[in-house]
């Protein structure tokens, strides 16, 4: 090695002066990425979400702010709602939305199983089948309490032609929750056929005719080989129907408005109902629920993040 | 006048959605609007069901100056967070002539908060041509409503259409019957949170109400339709009457039924009390944010003065009751019988209705309780001793 | 006769035929491997002797049983595929065993059967692994453990060793050869490597566009080649072909500037354009010549050298010595005539 | 392929097959054939209870001439279309950032700020309800479309995000790592390398987002009243309080407030579908 | 010194050490090539002088500038792919001219650079093709013309060839010799292919878990090894390894039943645990011995003969004649003590 002046001169490409940002690109560059990203993500969902908990601790009907016209109460929505019914039942509706929404997996299934086949026309049957998901939740909402009328509604009209009693949808307390669920079901449906189809597209063909040597057929063929390859799916379907029955809102605001007297309420409508429609002017009450539903669905939230931390892992190794 | 020097912009929010009244406040928009050449209007009509929820919001940001919204009770939260304008200094001073006989209801807590610019009364439309054919008489007393309803029951039809399914039409129901039963001033000794839900009073008004109830006096499903949907079982004669408040009438008329065919009656008496009545009054309101308050004030004014609430009430545009004393009531059966009953035969007094007498939560309560009850008579008790306990929560 | 007989078989899809009217015999016991070049039906053929895809006519027969009808798993063969296809949601006990647990063998029966394929494979310690976790010589070991199991007339391979590295395709490759002596099944088995259909196949078909071109035993391809398809298809580095034209005194060969005294029983007459082909193991470069070195690979053992002919072919030699040739140099190559071959240079036929 | 091909299947079953599959679209669709049956009678079928017989004359231009003509209908589509396609502009671009920042570098908290947006996009609305609408409201921005805008902007990056950072991550590193040795300055590898790759992604996600938007009701209802803001979800409620009861006109508007997202779907179907199974799935 | 010195160079990735302080030094336009089993830390050490992984500690200098912590456009390299990277969204073109457009060079010198690299790699017609309607062998040459336009004096390639097929890998080791002798820039280059190291690189770099075991020429790798894993992965088939005990005669290997006299200059003691190599190039089978012919695979020019050792030991043998050991049967072997290598059984170091 001679002296260390001569190479600056022989190599200027790497001697160059640099700027901090130059230097520190890498380690800054995803920041300047990410901060409108975060900036709005803070402002309109994380930063609101504490917001609400601490809504969650005053007695307030929404008018004026908070800090004046607010009562600070502590944890007395919360012992409210222990004793409220109204309470319990959005919270046992949510809970029949939760396990009937989940028919929609099977259901979707079953569908995707049915058209998955290469005859002509398939892809606009599927595409047809498929409708229901992208018409908004009003419209399916609108379409189902026509079809529910009572005696002239379409499903009436068949129920009577095949001499059953008209039946009252979503007048009957007893059967609106679940008329309403139906309604529900038929998008998520929809939505979990398509997660089917492709789950069922990206099926090693090797391995079905592996199994087909093996002799497995029909269900056992299904059931053993198919479905454990749908598990991404299932588990896809699983997660967004779990979402979408907690997050049911608009179905029961167009078809029932929560009614008759209260029985198709759930945390989601309950909330909506005590914080701000006609009647409701209870901020902290109604942020109270929000928690509740938001801590529920915190659970699932957790089970989502962890098998995506664990995916994460496992890529990585 | 003064006024004719207003300048800038007057912003209205309106809640008059539907096609009659929405008319008659775009030509009242237009009106002020020429009068006053420096003056824009700025109205907004949006849907009257959605308004009774969003008006809070209107209120916070930005608010406009001059809104609908309806008397009593229902003005009072934004009166307490201080939304809504203290305009007593109109009313005294005498800005505001006719108008005596109405600023109680526009009254809370000593001062008047904004102006009526109508009303209408509540009571049976019927169809006058199915009692013809059926032999009836407009009933007086309960005992011959309930004669009467036997007879239309056993003629196939139901006495009563309604449509609960946004449960204040039952709240309608609940009103007659216990100012009816008790009197006016135990209805709102009831609204005012100073009786009890578990009163027998309470007990005797629902059995009232049970009697027509169990002798299938209303239409079935009535949870699931609105008020407008049940009117086409008054217009197919399936249901033969309707308790419910003159902004029907139109509806009735456009739906293809003569005046020959429907008529209206006073809600009959049951108890020796003197005769209360529903007359709700729609309201208008100074934003207390507003930008524009001597337009807003003058609006106000205009549309309160004896003219402009003759025309405005006429049969072809709101159809109601104009609420200055020195207007007119429109050459109309309905308003002149129903004008007629509220300052003749009211002899108990003016409720506004269940939902605007009755503070905003026990309401919302209440009016699903009843609508429980005309589904599930049976479930009264318990009914009754959820709104008791909502009664001591609300008005604690 | 048991084993595989394929008469005058046919596949189309659609209006494509892409296997045209195979005959084959396949002893029972016997390797066979069918090699060629991408997309000549190796595969298909396969298939539909597995009865995965259909047989468009013709008949197949498997241990004298007309099968061309018949459901996969009645024609008593096992497939290995290229890609194991093995179940990842099962163990490798239960991948093993799957086959006979959908064919309602009992339990006990099932556990040994899957205990002795495992012994054989090597796999006793990885029986209660999913697939996942085991390395690709283990999971194409266990997908010929699942074959095993089932305790088939016929073994079916698809390329069976293609996506393992070198190292391990060797190893897995005597493993085969292995297990065929071991437990004497037919097997037929579809490869693209040489070296795989040379050292395993007792009988080599070698498939051209869904035609056989030719049927033998390797060193019989090797040795007597029908056409110069094969010829070049066997054997590496591939032999060498320089054209060149008959003469009185053999082939004429202007790449070489010489003339090479081939004796042949059929010769054609004179004038004819023929190739003549000459393995690179067959040649030895010696000095002074008219071809130019143009790279010498060394691989210690070998070294492989590349010559460019003024003709503008190009041949390749095989040297034992690490004789270093440099980069243009001119040398020539000397070779046995009677190691060449002479093929028709437009039919490619062998000329004998 | 499972279940097994039905061309291989007996032409009995093929035949069955053939037949059964209209038969169930049309069970399937049946609300909405009803719906759309409805759309096209006169009112007078309605009055005279004739809901299913045959229409006693075919209405449909006059029907929907009324949705179009005599109603807010068309403002309301408009507004739709003012909420949406800024919304799918922003939260994409938004994404198309967050994504290449989490999926292509290594720092800390990268995979923490990751499950922040997917934890923020599968919150429940509802608690975030009363602080925004709060937050709106105090920033002037109540019953404007730019409110709604701003809001679904911010949510539907939880989302996007989601989708966005797996799609780069999806890609091979080699390529950045290749601009990387060639000098390109770190935006430019966003710029040039990285966002014409995205090319998919970025059409997937907006005929997603598109849907998504356009059929949101609960927000519009929270954040806009009335017709100068509010979306056709909402619009259609005061849409059927004005012709209340009048179910061929009812029918008629919701079937015209349905179509913009039908049609992206029919239209863009592949990217549509690639959006609801890649983000989700990968 | 120009080129590229390594010093004490280590790597972490948090805990974990893959590179366990390495010196290296690679002249000025030397072909060096990396080697190693899988995981060894190849492309790891190729990506720290690219600059793409930090260098825990250490020292690199390229063309004697420290570049340590250089950024990876600021160290003179250009890198070639295994998966080519290139941008499909422009064309071959675009994609060879990027790296200048993007530092601001003009267009006119742009275009020049890229023709001349397509001169060379005769790219020509595909300039305006977008790689996915290129081959994977155009593919690849348009990667090396990138790193070519930028005119590097290192040129860097991770396992280049890995995803071409066999036929086509041939011809690229052959192209890219051939660019090594045009350009003559230094050039590092990685590869787990044996045939690969041996023909190209004037320097192999043997790599173990993170450790440099043998840096040195081919066939002085090939015919000196230092160690048995370098002996053992150097040459294919891989060296035979018995294990023998020393004697005053030479070593004594049991599996063979001979003792073979080694000559050693280093002589250990009497008794010591010793491993004999053998290449399977230099063995001959001959008849009668204790090893059983396991299994003979032909393969036309060369066969090899897998034995088995009473012992367990297993050998393989390259024979050039289609001699056929019928499979059992009993041989022996016979090699040059020469040709033999001896290694410490337990440092598994070379004994010379
Ligand atoms: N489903 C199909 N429809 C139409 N043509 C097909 C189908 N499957 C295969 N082919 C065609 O049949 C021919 C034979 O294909 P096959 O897979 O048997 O080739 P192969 O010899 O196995 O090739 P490879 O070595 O690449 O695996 C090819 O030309 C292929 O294009
Ligand atoms: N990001 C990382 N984090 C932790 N360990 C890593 C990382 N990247 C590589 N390693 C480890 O470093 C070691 C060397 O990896 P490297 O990729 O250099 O091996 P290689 O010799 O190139 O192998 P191959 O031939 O398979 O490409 C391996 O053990 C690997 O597991
Ligand atoms: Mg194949
Ligand atoms: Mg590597």
């Amino acid at each position: 090695m001679t002296d260390v002046t001569a190479p600056a001169v022989a190599t200027p490409r790497s001697q160059r002066p640099k700027g901090w940002y130059k230097r520190n690109e890498i380690a800054v560059t995803p920041w300047l990425f990410l901060i409108p990203g975060i900036l709005f993500f803070s402002v309109y969902v994380i930063i609101p979400i504490f917001q609400s908990f601490y809504v969650s601790l005053f007695e307030w009907n929404g008018l004026g702010d908070i800090a004046e016209q607010g009562e600070f109460v502590g944890m007395q929505n919360y012992a409210e709602l222990v004793g409220d019914r109204n309470f319990e039942i959005s919270l046992w509706n949510n809970l029949k939305w939760l396990l009937l929404y989940l028919l929609a997996i099977p259901a979707g299934l079953f569908i995707a199983l049915f058209l998955n086949q290469t005859v002509v026309g398939i892809r606009l049957y599927k595409s047809l089948f498929f409708f229901p998901f992208v018409i908004s939740q009003v419209v399916v909402g609108l379409v189902f309490s026509w079809f529910y009328l009572p005696n002239v509604g379409l499903l009436n009209v068949i129920l009577q032609f095949f001499g059953f009693e008209s039946v009252n949808f979503l007048g009957d307390p007893d059967v609106a929750t679940y008329a309403i669920i139906a309604a529900g079901l038929w998008p998520q449906t929809a939505y979990a056929m398509i997660l089917y189809l492709t789950g069922l597209n990206a099926v090693d063909p090797e391995q079905i005719e592996a199994a087909r040597l093996d002799g497995a057929k029909g269900h056992k063929m299904l059931w053993y080989v198919i479905l454990p390859q749908l598990r991404p799916a299932t588990f896809i379907a699983f997660v967004v129907t779990i979402i979408g029955a907690l997050r049911s809102f608009d179905l029961i605001s167009i078809m029932t408005n929560g009614g008759p007297f209260g029985s198709t309420r759930v945390l989601s409508f309950y909330m909506f109902e005590k914080a701000l429609s006609e009647y409701g002017f209870r901020m902290g009450y109604g942020s109270a629920i929000a928690v509740v539903l938001f801590l529920i669905m915190l659970v699932f939230i957790g089970y989502f993040l962890y098998s995506m931390w664990r995916d994460e892992r496992e890529a990585r190794h | 006048d003064g006024h004719s020097n207003l300048e800038g912009t007057l912003r209205i929010i309106s809640d008059m959605s539907n096609p009659a009244p929405r008319a008659a406040m775009e030509g009242l928009a237009a009106d002020f609007d020429e009068m006053h050449p420096n003056l824009t209007v700025e109205l907004e009509i949006v849907d009257r069901e959605a308004w009774k929820s969003q008006i809070r919001n209107a209120l916070s940001a930005n608010p406009p100056d001059v809104i609908n919204w309806y008397a009593a009770n229902r003005m009072r939260p934004y009166v307490d967070a201080g939304l809504f304008m203290d305009i007593s200094d109109m009313y005294a001073n005498g800005d505001l002539p006719g108008l005596e006989a109405v600023q109680g209801a526009m009254t809370l807590d000593g001062a008047q908060w904004g102006v009526p610019y109508t009303y209408y009364q509540w009571g049976i439309y019927y169809r006058e041509d199915i009692f013809n054919e059926l032999g009836l008489e407009e009933p007086e007393t309960f005992e011959q409503e309930i004669a009467n309803c036997q007879v239309i029951v056993d003629s196939g039809r139901a006495c009563y259409a309604i449509g609960s399914k946004f449960l204040w039409t039952a709240g309608g129901w609940f009103d007659y019957l216990n100012m009816r039963t008790n009197g006016f001033d135990f209805h709102m000794e009831l609204a005012t949170g100073q009786a009890s839900w578990m009163d027998d009073r309470v007990r005797e008004t629902f059995a009232n109400w049970r009697t027509l109830i169990d002798m299938g006096a209303f239409i079935e499903d009535h949870q699931t339709y609105s008020w407008q949907e049940a009117l086409p079982f008054v217009v197919n004669g399936e249901a033969t009457a309707y308790l419910i408040g003159n902004f029907a009438v139109p509806h009735l008329r456009e739906a293809g039924l003569t005046d020959d065919q429907i008529d209206f009656y006073q809600f009959p008496m049951i108890a020796d009390v003197p005769m209360g009545e529903d007359a709700p009054t729609d309201t208008f309101h100074i934003a207390s944010g507003a930008q524009n308050v001597d337009a807003a004030r003058a609006f106000l004014q205009y549309v309160t003065s004896a003219e402009v609430q003759t025309e405005i009430n006429g049969p072809d545009a709101l159809g109601q009751l104009p609420v200055n004393a020195n207007s007119s009531v429109a050459d109309d059966e309905f308003l002149q019988q129903g004008f007629e009953m509220l300052s003749q035969n009211a002899s108990g007094g003016i409720a506004q209705f269940f939902d605007r007498d009755f503070p905003a939560e026990m309401a919302s309560a209440g009016m699903e309780g009843l609508q429980e009850f005309m589904v599930f008579p049976d479930n009264l008790d318990d009914i009754l001793e959820r709104l008791e306990a909502t009664r001591e929560r609300v008005y604690e | 006769m048991p084993g595989v007989t394929l008469k005058d078989v046919i596949k189309k899809y659609g209006e494509t035929q892409v296997i045209h009217g195979v005959d084959l015999e396949i002893n029972e016991g016997e390797f066979c491997v069918f090699v060629g070049p991408s997309g000549c039906g190796k595969s298909t053929l396969l298939r539909m002797i597995a009865g995965l895809e259909e047989t468009t006519s013709g008949i197949i027969n498997i241990a004298d049983n007309d099968v061309t009808h018949e459901d996969p798993s009645q024609r008593g063969v096992a497939m290995v595929f290229q890609t194991y296809a093995l179940y990842p949601h099962m163990t490798v006990g239960e991948n093993m065993g799957f086959g006979l647990k959908m064919n309602g063998h009992p339990k006990a029966e099932i556990d040994a059967k899957v205990k002795e394929a495992s012994r054989i494979l090597k796999l006793d310690e990885y029986l209660n692994r999913k697939p996942k976790a085991l390395s690709g010589g283990q999971r194409q070991r266990v997908a010929i453990g699942r074959a095993i199991v089932r305790d088939p007339d016929v073994f079916l391979f698809d390329e069976p060793l293609s996506n393992l590295d070198a190292e391990l395709r060797v190893e897995m490759r005597v493993e085969i050869a292995h297990l065929h002596k071991e437990i004497g099944a037919t097997m037929i088995y579809v490869t693209h490597d040489q070296v795989e259909a040379m050292t395993l196949a007792d009988k080599i078909v070698v498939l051209r566009k869904g035609h056989i071109e030719q049927v033998g035993s390797p060193l019989h391809l090797y040795d007597d080649p029908d056409n110069k398809f094969v010829a070049g298809f066997i054997g590496s580095p591939a032999m060498n072909f320089v054209t060149g034209t008959m003469t009185d005194a053999g082939v004429e060969v202007p790449a070489l500037s010489q003339t090479v005294p081939v004796t042949l029983t059929d010769r054609p007459s004179n004038g004819t354009q023929v190739t003549l082909g000459v393995r690179p193991q067959d040649m030895m470069v010696v000095d002074g010549g008219n071809l130019s070195v143009d790279l010498a690979e060394h691989l210690g053992g070998v070294s492989y050298i590349y010559l460019d002919a003024p003709s503008g072919e190009r041949l390749v030699v095989e040297a034992r010595e690490n004789n270093r040739q440099s980069r243009g140099s001119n040398v020539g190559v000397s070779f046995d005539a009677t190691k060449c071959m002479v093929f028709d240079a437009k039919t490619e036929q062998r000329i004998r | 392929m499972f279940p097994t091909p039905i061309e291989k299947r007996p032409r009995s079953a093929q035949i069955t097959y053939q037949t059964l599959l209209p038969i169930a679209l049309l069970m399937w669709l049946l609300p909405l054939i009803a719906v759309m049956m409805f759309s096209m009678r006169p009112l007078t079928d309605f009055t005279q209870g004739n809901y299913w017989g045959l229409p006693s004359s075919f209405e449909m231009f006059t029907n929907y001439g009324k949705v179009f003509f005599e109603s807010d209908m068309p403002r309301y589509m408009w507004n739709s279309i003012l909420i949406t396609v800024p919304t799918v502009i922003g939260a994409v671009a938004l994404s198309c950032m967050t994504g290449f920042a989490l999926g292509i570098y290594r720092f800390n908290g990268n995979l923490l700020i990751f499950f922040m947006f997917i934890a923020g996009n599968f919150v429940p609305f509802q608690i975030l309800m009363v602080p925004v609408r709060d937050l709106t409201v105090s920033a002037g921005l109540y019953d404007t479309k730019l409110g709604l805008v701003l809001f679904h902007i911010a949510f539907q990056t939880g989302f996007c995000t989601l989708f966005m950072r797996n799609f780069i991550r999806a890609l091979p590193k080699e390529l950045i790592e290749a601009a990387r040795v060639e000098g390109v300055a770190e935006w430019r590898i966003f710029w040039f390398v990285v966002l014409p790759l995205m090319r998919p992604a970025i059409a997937a996600l907006s005929v997603l987002i598109f849907t998504f938007i356009w059929n949101d009701y609960f927000w519009a209802i929270v954040l806009t009243q009335g017709p100068d803001a509010q979306p056709v979800t909402a619009g259609i409620t005061s849409f059927n309080s004005q012709f209340v009861a009048q179910y061929h006109l009812m029918s008629a508007g919701s079937i015209v407030a349905a179509l913009p997202p039908v049609l992206m779907f029919f239209l863009m179907q592949k990217h549509f579908i690639a959006g609801l199974t890649l983000g989700a799935v990968k």
